[in-house]
Formats: C-alpha cells, sequence, structure tokens
C-alpha cells in the first residue's frame, strides 16, 4: 500500500509540472494582456493614455517577456519564495487575493461534495431497490430535471420564485446585515436558507449522473451470485444491500469523486456569478477576461491540484475499498 | 449412501410446486407442478439438464429466487423451531425464514468463484452465518468457523481466514463454501451442482467431502446435477427433472438398473457410452429444453421422443405414477395412458 | 453649457463671490448628527467646521431640510468611480444649471488678462481626519505630485498655457493661493473643473511618501504607502496612481469628501463583498438650517457580479439607489418596495448603443477609400429603416436618431438631428456605387476591382451590441452590405484598437458626444486618445481634408483663451461633424433612469447624466436623507 | 441408436440473430426507450424540416411582437359557435407612466390559421425552393398578411416566433453533440486503444495526458480555445469550433473505459490466438477489440450526448458558444439569463423544456441501450 501511495506521488510530480505548463499557456493564449484590459477599463472611465504609457506600463509588469520566460519566472518565485505572483487587478499578491475567498469555496466545494453524495447515495440505493417503481421514475425525473437544466437558469428560476413569494431576494452567503454586523447566532437560521439555494442549484448539477451510476452499480451487484449466498445464508436484506452490495457498488462511485470536484469547481463558478457567492469562481472568470494571468493561472493551478490531489485520493481509497486492486498493487 | 440412516422421517416436503417467471414476453412456467421428499438423512439426487428448472425448485425452497419468480404449491419443512411449516408461506424478507436460511436449510453453490463477495475475507463471510444464529460472540464464532474450515479440509486455516476470495484456488474455495454452508449444522443441505466448476480430481475430493461430512453432520442433502455419474456416487435416491417436471423418481440403484423413462435412459446412455453422436446432441446447445413459452400440450419431451405415441403423448399430459419400489414414473409409453379420452387436455397454441 | 458665455464675463468682472452663507438664517447656530454626538470623540461641531462665514451651504432650492441618520445602501460591481464620484469634491464644481461654482474654494479672482488666478479657500477647513486644510495643500499636491506625475496623471490640461507649459501654483497664505499662467487662460476654472477637478491632497499624510518616490527612493515610499492605507503595492508608480488619484477607495487617506472609506476590517475594501463610506465628521457643508451635512450616516455597498443582481436588491428593498435600463422598469414599478424613477437627459449623440463608428484611418486601402467617401456613410445611414428599428431596439420608447447633439445640448439643431434619417433602400444603393462599390454576383457589393467587401464590425462584449447587431444586419444585408460581427472582451477590443485593426464598430468603448465640445472635446477628435475608438490610431499626420481641418480646430482650442473665439471654433468643430456625419447612430439618446427607494428624500429630480458633471455626483447626495 | 430426435426449434430466428437485432429486439420491450427514440426521432425530423414546420424565418423581426405572449388562438367566433381558429393582429402603446408597453388585440380583423401557406423562401433539405409553409396566417380576404403574427410560443425580444427559433436552434443543438460526440469518439478510442492495447511509455504518456486534460477545469479551457476563434467567421465554422472544444474535453473519459476495456481484452483468449496468428496489431484492434466493446461504447456515447448539449449552453451562457444571428438551444437559453426575461416573459422558457426532453431522452435510451446491450439481463 505504501509502495503503490509512493509510486503515485512519484508521478504527480511530472503531471503537475506539465499541467502548470498548459495552464499557464492557455491563460495567456487569448490576445491582449493583463495591460490592454488595464488601459481599457480605465479609459472607460475617462482617462487617456499615450502609446508610451502602454509601453511602460507592460515593462512595469513584466508582460513585454515570452510567455514562457514569464513562465519560467513564476515558477521559480513559487518554488523558491512561495510567491504566486501578483495580482494586477487587485494591486496585491495573488496569494493574498485567493485567501480572501478560500476558505469558503473549499467550505463550499466541501459541502456540496457532501450533499451530493449524502443525497444520491441513499437516493440511488432506493432507486436500485425499487427499481421500476414509482418511486425510481419520479426520482430520475426529477434528478433528470436537476442536470438539464442549465445552473445559471435553475438559480434565477429559484430566486424568482423565492422573491415572488417572500418578497426576499438571496443573493450570496451572507446578507448584507451579515457583513455588517459579523455573524451572529441569530443569522444563523437565514444563513442556512441561504445555503440552500446554491446547494441545491450546484448540487443537483451532479447529483443524477451520481445517482445513476449508484442505481446502475447497486443493480449489477444485486444481480451477482454472491448476493445469493448472502441471502442463503440467511443475511437480512440490509446486511445484503449495505454490507455486500453498496461497498462494490462505491468502487466506481469513489473513483469518479475528483471527477466531481472538477464538476463543482466549474459549475460553481457559473452559479457562482448568478448567485453573487463570494466564491474563487467570479475572481476566476473576472481574471481570465481581464488577463489577470496570474491569479487566473494560481486559481486555476489550485482547482488542477485539488482535483489531482482528489484523484490521487480516490485511488487509494479505492485500493483501500477493494482487496483486489489493494492485492494487485502489492503484488 | 447411508440406507441405515435413512428413516422414515420426511424433512421437506415438496407439493405441486410451480415457478413462474415473469418476462418480457410473458410468463413462462419454469417448475410446472414438482413433488418430492427429503428424508432426514438421505440424500436426494435431483437431475436434469440446464434450465430444466432444478436450480429454480432448489432456490424456491429458500425463497431465494429473483424477484421475477414466484413459487406456488408447498414446500413443507420440518423446522426446529418453527414446526413443520410451508416455507412458501413465509414472507421471504422475513425474519422467520431468514431463521431457516443458513442455518437449517443451507446452500452450495456451483460457481466458487462468484460465491463470495471480493471485498470481504473469507472469514469474514463464513463467520457471517454463525453470527446470525448461534453465537454473536465473535471470538467464539472465529473459532466455530475454523473448525469447520479445517474440517473441510482447508489447510493453514489460521492463515486462510484472513485471506480474500481471489487468493484461493476454485477448489479451495468450494472446500471454503461448503464450510460456509455446514457452519451451522444444517438439517437439510442443498448442493446446487458444486462440481460443475472444478476440475475432475478436485470434483472426486470435493464429492468424497461431502459424504464424509454428511456423516459427519447427520444432515440430509438435496444434490442437484445434470451429471448422472455424480449422483450414482452421491444419493440415496434420484430424481429426474424435464421441462419443469419430474419424469422419474426411484432409489438410486433402481434408476441405474431399471431406467425407465426414455428420457433417464437417454441420459444414463450418454454417461456410459461417451462419443455417441445422436446422444451428444442432447446436451448440447442446440438441443435444449425448448422455450418454456408456449409449450404444446402433451409431453413436454414429446418432440425428442424416440418411444411417442402419437394422439397420446401429444395430447395428453403424463403425471407421475407409482411403479412400484418406490418407483415414479410419468410417461404414456411406460406406463400406457392412464386417463383415457376427456383426460387433461390441453390444446397447442399453434 | 448654455451660459456659459455669460458666466464667464460675470466672472471676468468681479472677483467671485464667497459661498453663500447669506442663506443662512441670522444667527443660526450649527448641530450635527446623533451619530457624532453619540460617539463623543470629535468635540463640538463648530469647532470642525470653518469660520462661520466660510461654512458652505447647500441652498439649492429643490431641497428641503432633512433628518439625521440611517444608511444609504447601494450595490456595487467594484467599479471605483461609482463610489468616488457621487461623493466626490473638487475645488469648484458644475451645479445643475450648468454654471461653476466655488465648492471647496471659497472663490477666485482674475486679473485681466487672465494669467493669474488666485483661489480663495474656506477658513478652519479640516480634513475628514481633523487635520487643517489650507492652500499648502494645493500648492504641493501640484508642485510635489503633478509636476513630478507621482499620481501618473501629471499636469493635466487645464494647468496648461497656450505653448503647453505648465502653469506655477503658489502659496499665498493659508487660505490663497495662485495660479500664474505664461499665455492668458480665460478656461482656467471651467477646465479644472473638468480635467483635475481636486487640486489638492493631504501633505501631512502623503509628504513623506512622495518625497521618497521623487527621490527614487522605492522601498521606503511603499513601506510609506503600506503604512498609510495597509496595501502592499507592487511599485511605486501603481501606489502613486492609486493613493493619489484612486485616493477615496484607500482606507485611512484623509479627504474632503462628505463620506470616507471605512477603516474597519471587513468594511474597507472596495475590492470586498462589503464595504462602507462613513460620514466625514469634519465635512464643511451644512444646509439652511445649520445642520452639518450629511443627513445619511453611511453609504454601504454590497458587491454584486452583474446589472441583474443590482436589480434584484432594489426590488427587494436591499438597496436604495441604482441606475437602470427602461425595460426593468416596469419590473421595478410592480414590486413590493416604494421605488420612485427619474429620468435624466444625457449628452450622447443618438443613442450610444446605436453609434456606429468607422475607422477612417483603416489600413485597408479599398476601405480607407470607402469609410472617406461621405456617400458611403450616407447609404449606411438611409439604408436602415429607423422607426422599424427603433422599435425593436427600444420597444417603441425611443425614436429613430442620428448621431448628433440631442436637443437641449450645445450644437442642437433639428436638421442635423434628422440627417440621413429618411429610409430609402434605393437611394441607398444608388449612393454605394457612387462611392465606387459595385454589386456582384451574390448580391453583395464588391469593391471596383472586383474583391469582395464585407464590413467587419467589433464591439465589447456584454453590452448589447450582439442584439442590436442582429437587427441591424438585416436591413445591410438587405442594401447589399455584407458584414460579420465579432464582440469580445474590453482588453481585446483596446488592443486591436492601438493596433489599429478594428475596421468599424457598434457601441463603442467610448461613444461620441458630450454634453458640450468646448468643456471636453476629447470625444469628438480623433487620435486624441486610446478612448476614442472610432478614428484607430488617426492623427494630423495621417488625417485629410475635413478631419484635418477637425483635428487644427481642436488644437486651436486647446490654446485659444477667449470665450468667445473658443466658442466659434466649437461650433466650427460640430459643423464639421454635422456636414461629414463621421459617425452615424440609428436611435435618438435614451435617458439615464434612476430607480431610488421612496425612502431616499431630497433626489434630483431632473438632472444631466454626464461626466463632467460628475454623474451622479450632480446629484449631492450629502443632501439625500432618509424618511421611512 | 436414435433414442431422441433432434429437437425443432419453433422460433429459429431467435438463436441466430445477430448481437444489433438483438439489441433491438430489446430496445423495443423497453417502453421508455422506445418512447425516448419515437420522441427523438420527431425532434430530429422536425429540425431537418424546420424550415417548412417553423412558420416564420430567424429574422423576421416585428417590433409590434417584441417580447410578446404566446398568441392566443379563437376556436368560436363572437357568437360563442365554433369557428375556424383565428387570431387578432396585436396593437401596442407605450404608457409613459408606468412604463409598460400594453399590448391588446386589434379585433377589428381576424385572421385564420391555414395550412400550406407561402412565406419566406427557403430550399428544403438545401436544394428544393419553395416558399411553403405548414402553417400561417391568411386574413379574412384568404390572402396571406404577415403582418399579423402566430406564435405558438411567444415572440422573443427581436419579435421573432421562438417556436421557429426553437427548430432552428434544434438544427445546431441536436447535431452539435453527435459531431462532438463523433470526434470524442474516434480520439478515445484512437488513443484508449493505443494506450490500452500497448501499455507501457505510450500509455503512461496518454495517460498523463488524459490526467492534465481531466483536471483543468473547463471554464478556461473554454475561454482560452473560444478566444482562439477568429473574428467574422460563418456560422457553419462557428460551429465547428464548438463542436471541436466540446470534444476536445470529452474525448479524455471515453479514451478511460476503452483503455480498460483493451487490458481486460488484451488478455482474452481470442485476442492472443489472433496475435499468435500473426494478425497485424491494428487489424486485431479493429477486428476483435473494438467489436468487443462497440455496444458499451453507443450506450456511453448516447448517455454523454446529453453533457454535450449541456455544454453548449454554459458555453453560450458564457459568451463563447454561437452567437446571433445564428440560433441554438443555448442561445435561446441565455436570452432568459436575467430576471426582467424571467419575470415579464416566462413564455422565453420554453426552449428549455425541449433541452430538458432532449436529455431525458437520451437518458433513457441510452438506459435501454445498455439494458440491451447486457445479454445477461
Amino acid at each position: 500500500m505504501l509502495k503503490y501511495i509512493g509510486k503515485r506521488m512519484l508521478l504527480f510530480i511530472p503531471t503537475l509540472i506539465i499541467i502548470s505548463v498548459v495552464i499557464f499557456f492557455i491563460i495567456q493564449l487569448p490576445p491582449g494582456d493583463y495591460v490592454t484590459s488595464y488601459v481599457a477599463a480605465l479609459s472607460a472611465e475617462g482617462e487617456t493614455f499615450t502609446a508610451e504609457d502602454i509601453a511602460q506600463l507592460r515593462l512595469q509588469f513584466g508582460l513585454d517577456d515570452p510567455w514562457f520566460v514569464q513562465y519560467f519566472n513564476w515558477v521559480k518565485n513559487i518554488v523558491t519564495r512561495g510567491d504566486f505572483g501578483y495580482s494586477f487587478e487587485y494591486g496585491r499578491s495573488v496569494w493574498s487575493v485567493i485567501m480572501d475567498r478560500l476558505y469558503l469555496t473549499l467550505a463550499v466545494s466541501f459541502v456540496i461534495l457532501v450533499f451530493q453524495y449524502g443525497v444520491s447515495l441513499p437516493i440511488g440505493i432506493y432507486c436500485a431497490n425499487h427499481q421500476y417503481s414509482v418511486g425510481d421514475y419520479a426520482l430520475s425525473f426529477i434528478g433528470f430535471i436537476g442536470t438539464a437544466t442549465p445552473n445559471f437558469l435553475l438559480a434565477i428560476i429559484i430566486m424568482y420564485v423565492v422573491y415572488v413569494n417572500t418578497g426576499e431576494v438571496y443573493l450570496g452567503l451572507f446578507s448584507t446585515e451579515m457583513l455588517q454586523n459579523g455573524m451572529r447566532w441569530e443569522y444563523v437560521p437565514e444563513f442556512l436558507g441561504r445555503c440552500l439555494i446554491p446547494l441545491i442549484v450546484i448540487g443537483t448539477s451532479g447529483t443524477c449522473g451520481i445517482i445513476r451510476t449508484v442505481r446502475a452499480q447497486m443493480l449489477d451487484e444485486q444481480a451477482r451470485q454472491y448476493t445469493l449466498t448472502a441471502r442463503a445464508k440467511g443475511c437480512s436484506e440490509a446486511t445484503i444491500t449495505y454490507k455486500y452490495c453498496l461497498r462494490a457498488a462505491l468502487n466506481p462511485v469513489v473513483s469518479g469523486m475528483a471527477g466531481s470536484l472538477r464538476t463543482i469547481f466549474s459549475g460553481s463558478t457559473v452559479s457562482a456569478i448568478v448567485m453573487n457567492l463570494a466564491i474563487q469562481g467570479p475572481v476566476l472568470l473576472t481574471a481570465l477576461k481581464s488577463q489577470d494571468m496570474y491569479l487566473a493561472g494560481t486559481i486555476v493551478l489550485i482547482q488542477a491540484v485539488l482535483v489531482l490531489v482528489g484523484t490521487l485520493l480516490s485511488d487509494i481509497a479505492l485500493a483501500w475499498l477493494d482487496p483486489r486492486i489493494r492485492f494487485a498493487e502489492r503484488g | 449412501m447411508n440406507n441405515e440412516t435413512a428413516s422414515k422421517e420426511t424433512i421437506l416436503e415438496i407439493r405441486d410446486l410451480k415457478v413462474n417467471i415473469k418476462t418480457d414476453e410473458g410468463t413462462l412456467t419454469a417448475v410446472r407442478g414438482v413433488n418430492l421428499t427429503i428424508k432426514k438423512g438421505e440424500t436426494l439426487g435431483l437431475v436434469g439438464e440446464s434450465g430444466c428448472g432444478k436450480s429454480l425448485t432448489s432456490k424456491a425452497i429458500l425463497g431465494i429466487n429473483d424477484k421475477k419468480c414466484k413459487a406456488e404449491g408447498e414446500i413443507i419443512f420440518d423446522a426446529e423451531n418453527l414446526g413443520r411449516v410451508n416455507l412458501l408461506s413465509l414472507n421471504p424478507r422475513g425474519k422467520e425464514i431468514r431463521s431457516v436460511r443458513g442455518k437449517q436449510i443451507s446452500m452450495i453453490f456451483q460457481e466458487p468463484m462468484v460465491a463470495f463477495s471480493p471485498m470481504y475475507t473469507i472469514g469474514n463471510q463464513i463467520n457471517e452465518a454463525t453470527l446470525l444464529h448461534i453465537t454473536r460472540d465473535k471470538k467464539k464464532a472465529r473459532e466455530i468457523s475454523l473448525d469447520v474450515m479445517k474440517k473441510v479440509g482447508i489447510a493453514n486455516a489460521e492463515k486462510r481466514y484472513d485471506q480474500y476470495p481471489h487468493e484461493f484456488s476454485g477448489g479451495m474455495l468450494q472446500r471454503a463454501l461448503i464450510a460456509m454452508a455446514l457452519v451451522c449444522s444444517p438439517r437439510l443441505l442443498i448442493a446446487d451442482e458444486p462440481t460443475t466448476a472444478l476440475d475432475v480430481t478436485i470434483q472426486a475430493q470435493i464429492l468424497e467431502l461431502m459424504k464424509s461430512l454428511q456423516k459427519d453432520f447427520g444432515m440430509s442433502i438435496l444434490f442437484i446435477t445434470h451429471d448422472l455419474g455424480t449422483v450414482a456416487r452421491m444419493c440415496d435416491r434420484v430424481a429426474v427433472m424435464y421441462l419443469g417436471r419430474i419424469v422419474e423418481s426411484a432409489p438410486a440403484v433402481e434408476i441405474y438398473k431399471n431406467p425407465q423413462h426414455p428420457y433417464t435412459r437417454g441420459l444414463i446412455g450418454s454417461v456410459h457410452k461417451i462419443g455417441t453422436k445422436a446422444q451428444e446432441r442432447l446436451f448440447s446447445s442446440e438441443g435444449t429444453v425448448p422455450l418454456a413459452l408456449n409449450l404444446p400440450a402433451g409431453c413436454g419431451f414429446y418432440d425428442r421422443c424416440s418411444r411417442r405415441i402419437d394422439g397420446v403423448c401429444n395430447v395428453y399430459d403424463p403425471q407421475l405414477v407409482d411403479i412400484g419400489q418406490e418407483h415414479q414414473i410419468a410417461c404414456f409409453a411406460c406406463t400406457g395412458c392412464p386417463y383415457g379420452k376427456g383426460g387433461k387436455e390441453e390444446k397447442a397454441n399453434e | 453649457m448654455r451660459n456659459i458665455k455669460k458666466w464667464l464675463s460675470l466672472a471676468l468682472a468681479v472677483m467671485l463671490c464667497m459661498s453663500a452663507t447669506a442663506a443662512l438664517a441670522e444667527g443660526a447656530t450649527f448641530t450635527e448628527a446623533p451619530f457624532l454626538t453619540e460617539a463623543s470623540v470629535y468635540g463640538d461641531v463648530a469647532d470642525r467646521l470653518p469660520v462661520a462665514s466660510d461654512v458652505m451651504v447647500e441652498d439649492a432650492s429643490y431641497l428641503t431640510i432633512g433628518t439625521y441618520g440611517g444608511e444609504l445602501r447601494r450595490s456595487a460591481g467594484g467599479g471605483n468611480w461609482d463610489a468616488g464620484k457621487p461623493i466626490e469634491e473638487g475645488l469648484f464644481r458644475f451645479n445643475v444649471s450648468g454654471a461653476v461654482e466655488p465648492n471647496v474654494a471659497k472663490g477666485y479672482a482674475i486679473n485681466d488678462d487672465a494669467t493669474v488666478y488666485t483661489i480663495y479657500l474656506r477658513e478652519g477647513m479640516k480634513w475628514s481626519d481633523g487635520e487643517p486644510f489650507t492652500a499648502e495643500d494645493c500648492v504641493w499636491f501640484y508642485n510635489a505630485v503633478c509636476l513630478n506625475k507621482v499620481d501618473g496623471k501629471g499636469v493635466r490640461n487645464c494647468h496648461k498655457d497656450a505653448n503647453g507649459d505648465p502653469a506655477v501654483v503658489e502659496k499665498v497664505d493659508d487660505t490663497t493661493f495662485t495660479v500664474t499662467f505664461g499665455t492668458p487662460k480665460y478656461d482656467f476654472i471651467e477646465a479644472l473643473t473638468v480635467d483635475l477637478k481636486w487640486h489638492f491632497a493631504p501633505k501631512h499624510i502623503f509628504e513623506e511618501m512622495v518625497q521618497a518616490v521623487i527621490d527614487g527612493k522605492d522601498e521606503e515610499a511603499l513601506a510609506a504607502g503600506k503604512a498609510i492605507c495597509g496595501t502592499e503595492f507592487s511599485d511605486v508608480a501603481k501606489m502613486g496612481k492609486e493613493l493619489l488619484y484612486h485616493f477615496w477607495n484607500y482606507p485611512g487617506v484623509p479627504t474632503l469628501n462628505p463620506y470616507v472609506l471605512s477603516t474597519e476590517e471587513g468594511k474597507n475594501s472596495i475590492k470586498g463583498e462589503y464595504y462602507e463610506f462613513v460620514r466625514n465628521p469634519y465635512y464643511w457643508k451644512v444646509d439652511t438650517a445649520g445642520q452639518q451635512l450629511p443627513y445619511i450616516d453611511k453609504i454601504i455597498y454590497t458587491t454584486v457580479s452583474n446589472v441583474d443582481q443590482q436589480l434584484m436588491l432594489l426590488l427587494d428593498g436591499t438597496v436604495d439607489y441604482q441606475t437602470v435600463a427602461m425595460e426593468s422598469i416596469p419590473t421595478i414599478l410592480e414590486s413590493e418596495t416604494a421605488i420612485n424613477i427619474y429620468e435624466w437627459s444625457g449628452g450622447d449623440w443618438g443613442d450610444v448603443g446605436t453609434q456606429l463608428h468607422f475607422n477612417l484611418n483603416v489600413a485597408d486601402e479599398h476601405l480607407n477609400a470607402l469609410f472617406n467617401n461621405i456617400d458611403f456613410r450616407h447609404a449606411m445611414s438611409i439604408c436602415v429603416d429607423r422607426e422599424e428599428f427603433a422599435g425593436l431596439y427600444s420597444d417603441g420608447w425611443l425614436s429613430g436618431g442620428q448621431a448628433a447633439p440631442q436637443k437641449g445640448n450645445q450644437g442642437y439643431s433639428e436638421e442635423w438631428a434628422s440627417k440621413w434619417t429618411e429610409y430609402d433602400v434605393d437611394g441607398a444603393r444608388k449612393l454605394f456605387e457612387s462611392a465606387g462599390l459595385v454589386m456582384g454576383t451574390d448580391g453583395f457589393y464588391d469593391f471596383a476591382d472586383g474583391t469582395d467587401f464585407v464590413l467587419n464590425i467589433v464591439s465589447v462584449a456584454d453590452n448589447g451590441a450582439a442584439d442590436t447587431y442582429k437587427i441591424l444586419e438585416p436591413y445591410f444585408r438587405a442594401a447589399g452590405i455584407k458584414c460579420t460581427f465579432k464582440d469580445s472582451d474590453r482588453s481585446n477590443i483596446d488592443n486591436d484598437l492601438m493596433a489599429n485593426a478594428i475596421e468599424a464598430m457598434l457601441f463603442p468603448v467610448t461613444g461620441i458626444g458630450d454634453i458640450s465640445i468646448v468643456l471636453k472635446p476629447n470625444s469628438m477628435v480623433p487620435g486624441y486618445a486610446t478612448n476614442v475608438a472610432w478614428y484607430g490610431t488617426m492623427d494630423e499626420t495621417t488625417a485629410t481634408g475635413d478631419l484635418l481641418k477637425l483635428i487644427e480646430l481642436k488644437k486651436e482650442l486647446d490654446v485659444t483663451v477667449d470665450p468667445d473665439k473658443r466658442e466659434e471654433i466649437a461650433l466650427q468643430m460640430l459643423k464639421l461633424h454635422e456636414e461629414n456625419m463621421w459617425t452615424l447612430a440609428y436611435v435618438e439618446a435614451s435617458s439615464t433612469y434612476h430607480a431610488v427607494n421612496a425612502r431616499i428624500k431630497n433626489f434630483l429630480e431632473q438632472g444631466v447624466w454626464s461626466d463632467i458633471y460628475r454623474d451622479m455626483g450632480i446629484a449631492h447626495v450629502q443632501c439625500w436623507y432618509i424618511e421611512e | 441408436m436414435a433414442l431422441f430426435k433432434k429437437k425443432t426449434v419453433t422460433d429459429e430466428s431467435y438463436y441466430l440473430a445477430s448481437q444489433w437485432s438483438l439489441m433491438w429486439r430489446k430496445l423495443k420491450k423497453h417502453k421508455l426507450a422506445r418512447f425516448s427514440l419515437g420522441l427523438l426521432l420527431i425532434l430530429y425530423l422536425s429540425a431537418l424540416f424546420a424550415d417548412f414546420i417553423a412558420p416564420y424565418g430567424l429574422e423576421e423581426f416585428s417590433s409590434l411582437y417584441k417580447n410578446t405572449a404566446p398568441t392566443r388562438v379563437y376556436w368560436t367566433d363572437e357568437d360563442g359557435h365554433l369557428s375556424r381558429p383565428y387570431v387578432y393582429k396585436l396593437q401596442k402603446i407605450n404608457d409613459k407612466k408606468t412604463f409598460k408597453v400594453i399590448v391588446s388585440e386589434d379585433t377589428s380583423e381576424k385572421y385564420y390559421i391555414s395550412f400550406f401557406v407561402p412565406g419566406i423562401e427557403y430550399k428544403l433539405f438545401g436544394l428544393i425552393p419553395t416558399d411553403m409553409h405548414l402553417y400561417g396566417l391568411v386574413n379574412e380576404q384568404g390572402e396571406v398578411d404577415r403582418s399579423a403574427r402566430i406564435n405558438i410560443f411567444g415572440a422573443d425580444s427581436t419579435g421573432a416566433d421562438i417556436f421557429s427559433r426553437i427548430l432552428f436552434g434544434g438544427r445546431v443543438s441536436l447535431t452539435i453533440p453527435f459531431v462532438s460526440a463523433a470526434i470524442s469518439f474516434f480520439l478515445g478510442i484512437l488513443l484508449g486503444g493505443i494506450s490500452g492495447y500497448f501499455g507501457g511509455v505510450v500509455d503512461n504518456v496518454i495517460q498523463r495526458i488524459i490526467e492534465v486534460l481531466s483536471a483543468i477545469p473547463s471554464i478556461p479551457l473554454w475561454m482560452a480555445l473560444s478566444a482562439a476563434i477568429p473574428p467574422g467567421i460563418s456560422v457553419s465554422a462557428m460551429y465547428l469550433y464548438i463542436t471541436i472544444i466540446l470534444s476536445f474535453i470529452g474525448w479524455t473519459g471515453l479514451a478511460r473505459v476503452v483503455r480498460g476495456k483493451f487490458i481486460a481484452l488484451r488478455k482474452e483468449d481470442y485476442v492472443m490466438a489472433a496475435r499468435l496468428a500473426g494478425v497485424s496489431d491494428f487489424k486485431i484492434i479493429v477486428k476483435h477489440l473494438v467489436p468487443g466493446f462497440l455496444s458499451y461504447l453507443i450506450v456511453d456515447l448516447t448517455l454523454g450526448i446529453p453533457g454535450s448539449i449541456l455544454g453548449e449552453t454554459s458555453m453560450s451562457y458564457l459568451g463563447l458558444g454561437m452567437k446571433a444571428p445564428a440560433t441554438s438551444w443555448g442561445v435561446l437559453l441565455k436570452e432568459t439569463e436575467d430576471l426582467v426575461s424571467v419575470a415579464q416573459c416566462p413564455w422565453k422558457m420554453i426552449p428549455l423544456i425541449f433541452v430538458i426532453i432532449t436529455v431525458l431522452a437520451f437518458n433513457f435510451l441510452g438506459d435501454g441501450l445498455r439494458d440491451a446491450a447486457d445479454p445477461y439481463k
């Protein structure tokens, strides 16, 4: 097991290097750079620039080097000084900008992940145990609607329905009052209420997929001989479902977890804009648009690394869950 | 063959068992009124080719057939805790039937490789029945399991106990499977082709093992197979099944000496004369049991029967008839038409 | 600027007025907000205000006496000017009728040949941190900051004389300083109000930092900057610009504004989710009852990501004020929250969303010749059915129009406003042909040499141009013009602009027109700056004909000091525009709509939305109050 | 000794049927799948015949019908008698006080719904020029009058018929997934196959690429790739770009599956036998390996299509996808992205129903296919 983990860790390094190059390349791919967007933004406010001003700015931001030189400098600073560069847009170090929202982002992503699996596992099991029942169809149908409705639209529809019925607009996780006064116990119910919409919107987009995986896997496992063996032993249906089928059905579910994380990151970007969530997604999108490349690059890198780590963890979990893999790796 | 231990006491009686399977194309009656009795300490062989309904019958006893299957009739079992009880009347998911499964009736499946969950150790899976039925003490259960494992001839049981199925060979797994079935000392063991998946030498070992274990545990065995050779070795009595029906039933010796039903004779013939092409066909895929969906009226074996009587066999449905010496047979050619005109008639569906 | 001429002559004749203390009742005492009294750290309000005679009284006729307290709740897209313009205080300001009036300055005097301006300040006025505001702050700002370009902007045009030389600014005493030009500068005050606005910075805060910048001690300067506002800047240029030009965005920088950014953690970053501007306890304006302004204690901002969210918060009553699009007004009026809608006019030449700009300096020879051909522009204008187009564009709220000064603004003429607006496809086709285009076999016009003519139009993404193009394109196509459209991010557009890679632009980065060409000629003259999208990189070296004339006129305007002459030049420039129609528009200019929660009082009901007037700034947020 | 006669199998075809026709048989029994297949067939046919079925073209704008609700169809006349279905033309007043556009029916003239009426010209299948449309309006004199409109799903902000746009949008939205799935399919099989079949260094490299691509969130990828799309390209070129972008991201999952299958199949006896018999690697892959799991891939593909449809809507939302005047369902949904549209023109969400139906149908079809492809069920 340790050897397996070690081997995976070693493979992690070249992947990380490739990924950072790819990300940096992708981010600087669109035409223009931060100076052009900076000039554009200020021009819109009635300021004027000359060609020399712009050249000066480029020099100042270090944007006149070719992209690989910029990449090299970026990585050098990350490795040697833990410095992820400077956000042009915010006028601060990238890391401090990221830290603003990092915890909330991680918390939101984690909660959504837990929500997705917390909801879809039982539903998937239920649907498998009650295959072709009304409940199975109804839950699948709702799941599909959640998946088929684009996140942004679902968010707007839910917010609108809530607004029409309560007169309240739930934008963001914190109300103005909470932001003004800091978190207090009396705000907790409202805060939880505010969490619900993003949870539903971002959560449902992935839930359906997991439900279907779980359901299909459970059905597969239920058809296997060993469930018969267990039943013949006198095991209860619950034991068969949870001890035998679920355990085996979890494999693909676990290996899909890292993918879910990536979907959550992407899904939450669009949703977070619509619902004004103070998480990384919108920052990333603005950074991408305004070519604030170190900020964008770092966020994408962090997300990619999280997904990679997620993959690694799920592979390890898989090995731990499934003795066959465990032994195959040992041998 | 433990003729001495075979008392008159019946442990299991199957009366007119029917198993219907719902399929996309309609309901298929795969077991069409089976009657069987198994006595205490007796080994009953249930013989028939694949798909004749023998596995369905055995699973019906435990109530572990697929949801699509529905069993009718009666399966009376002499249960320790419940007295004589119709197993079919019990809720297939209920506590009562579960107290019978594994504890009083247990089962050995044909393919040991898939009968174990790959996720848990062998010990864990053998233990389970003990923990369910005998003791909640894990240490004790482990001891019991190890004991049984040793009994079934698993060398190095202590180490094997903590291994996973994929670390076992097929024969070893079958032993483990038998250990799992015997761990609660059941009164009835259903062995569903326990040796099919194994190679010949292992087969013999396993069969010997089962025989000796039956002696030790004093249980009855329902031995299901398509292989008459094995039956001869193992069983006290034999019931031959064809297309969801028992077509012949007799003590093992009798059936070998004096097979009556053309099907039985064919079966025995095929054992004796391996290599005869015409008979091989019987077991080839092409010659399998017809689709039971739209069965023609009359004897199910009519199409393939060399002794068929046109106008009788394809019109009337033969029933089991005593022909003496505990020998029963369902064949007009052997017994003559017992009904005459106006008997049980089924119109062909064509 | 209708009465600018009248106003200027008045200015020449008299040493200008001290501010209107007369409006304050005789013997009135000054009072302050309970907010400040409760804090009980600021002392007596009279001590915080300038001397009684120098206190500025907000006495516009539409104002009523308000009550203190409450919060003005706003939403923000993180844009800093959005928070800055409403609270901005310059030395002088425009009033609602378009006249310049003293603001931070108490008044000024001008010598006979308009070379020396003497600016008078209010005695006893204080920065928001309680330190005295004096002429030293103004003089230091010019000499240390502007002349050394520490704020990234340097000397503005208003401070340059006819030769382009910077003025000399000298302190006379604590409340007086002079601005001396090498040549007569008649328009200094108004140019100052448009170009620079403020003329000061808190020397006591920035002196050390600015000196370090000037001395080239970057590390030291950055450390000083961080000590002031807590932000770590990457370089001195960025820091100078941020702290001295975008100063209101940083906590701990004292201002003269009615509100200053909170210094409280979690509320002090304009990039944060939430931030607030709290009242300046040393604010120097009072109402006619002697109550120190502002009435409202705080302006609080919740950051949102788009216009739709601003609307939602407005609807649910979480936000008090917002400019809104016309199509959302019915939804607003239907909401349970009581919201008033006010309509302000603006200075755009036709609706910006329908302005079509051609790059008259486009590199391609064929295109260049075509775009510079008046017949082509004429044809492009008349090939659109303006009434149907306007109906689609604005759902019937706006009529068809042209890129011309709109009613009520300088240079308006009905003739111009309706020039080339008659729908005539056949006429357009004839004009295309006279412009040298030849109908090709595919039903679209080609250049005379047979090469394909495709009009490539670009725009900034997310501004609605795509929708406009969608309804405009069929008209062009019907007239035989093949066109393409691409909208992309602003940065890409600007990049292309600088590379002169743009051919034509719909809904430009910056539209043509403003309320006064005299005050702000930039957006009407080619090649002036990057923000003038519609001429690419054209300057006098490449311009010919009327365009060259226009550029020359602008240059002349820059150095002309005589107001009559200036207006004459301005009118000549307008005339050139009218004759040439370098830019087209298809729909009349739309108004700016303000949605204001009914609890907000003293909102300026009929205003003019213009950058010159600092957009919402002219509504004087310090005079607003809340009545539940 | 002929003890037994050969059993005559009544339904010989059942045993002789190919894998595909077996799948088809099973599929036909899956009610939901059959229904979905029918539904999809209707959708695709209506996209194919969009020119004919749609009463209006994409660019038949109308300021009068801008943002108007679905047209009300009358079945009875003023006296309550059953009548040939008709509609009224609209009239509009801008109320400056409430800023409301008051739309009402102009009841002075009736416009009857008629079938096979002439409208804008088009080429059926791009070949046959005609101006015949399935339905349209005629006035009381029986003449075609195109100033009055019948918009059964309402009109958008240009006054264009949403129903017509859904049909035309279907052309893009229903085919992009197929094309991009085909590209993904090709890439997935190719790279996954190479990776799984050859193993070793090649496998390692491809695995890393997959890992990298599937770790990068899709939005930056989309943004970067769509920024590379040159301006002023035609609709069809744009279409191509979008499919390429979508498939560029989509192939990795498939490649993984294929690789797994290859590794499993490589060990199968028949592959070994082929190898020993000296069959070339390529032939082995194409002739032996691919058919071995093609059914799986088809299922995977069917279930992947909804993802592409949704990907296209997401791209449109971010402004990276199709742009007006071209129409796709994503473009249509983007037009409902703001509160005002949802609140004032709820009918603009009708395209969503089509997206949901399509996604559902593909999923159920995929379910059915999966069941059908699995011989053990």
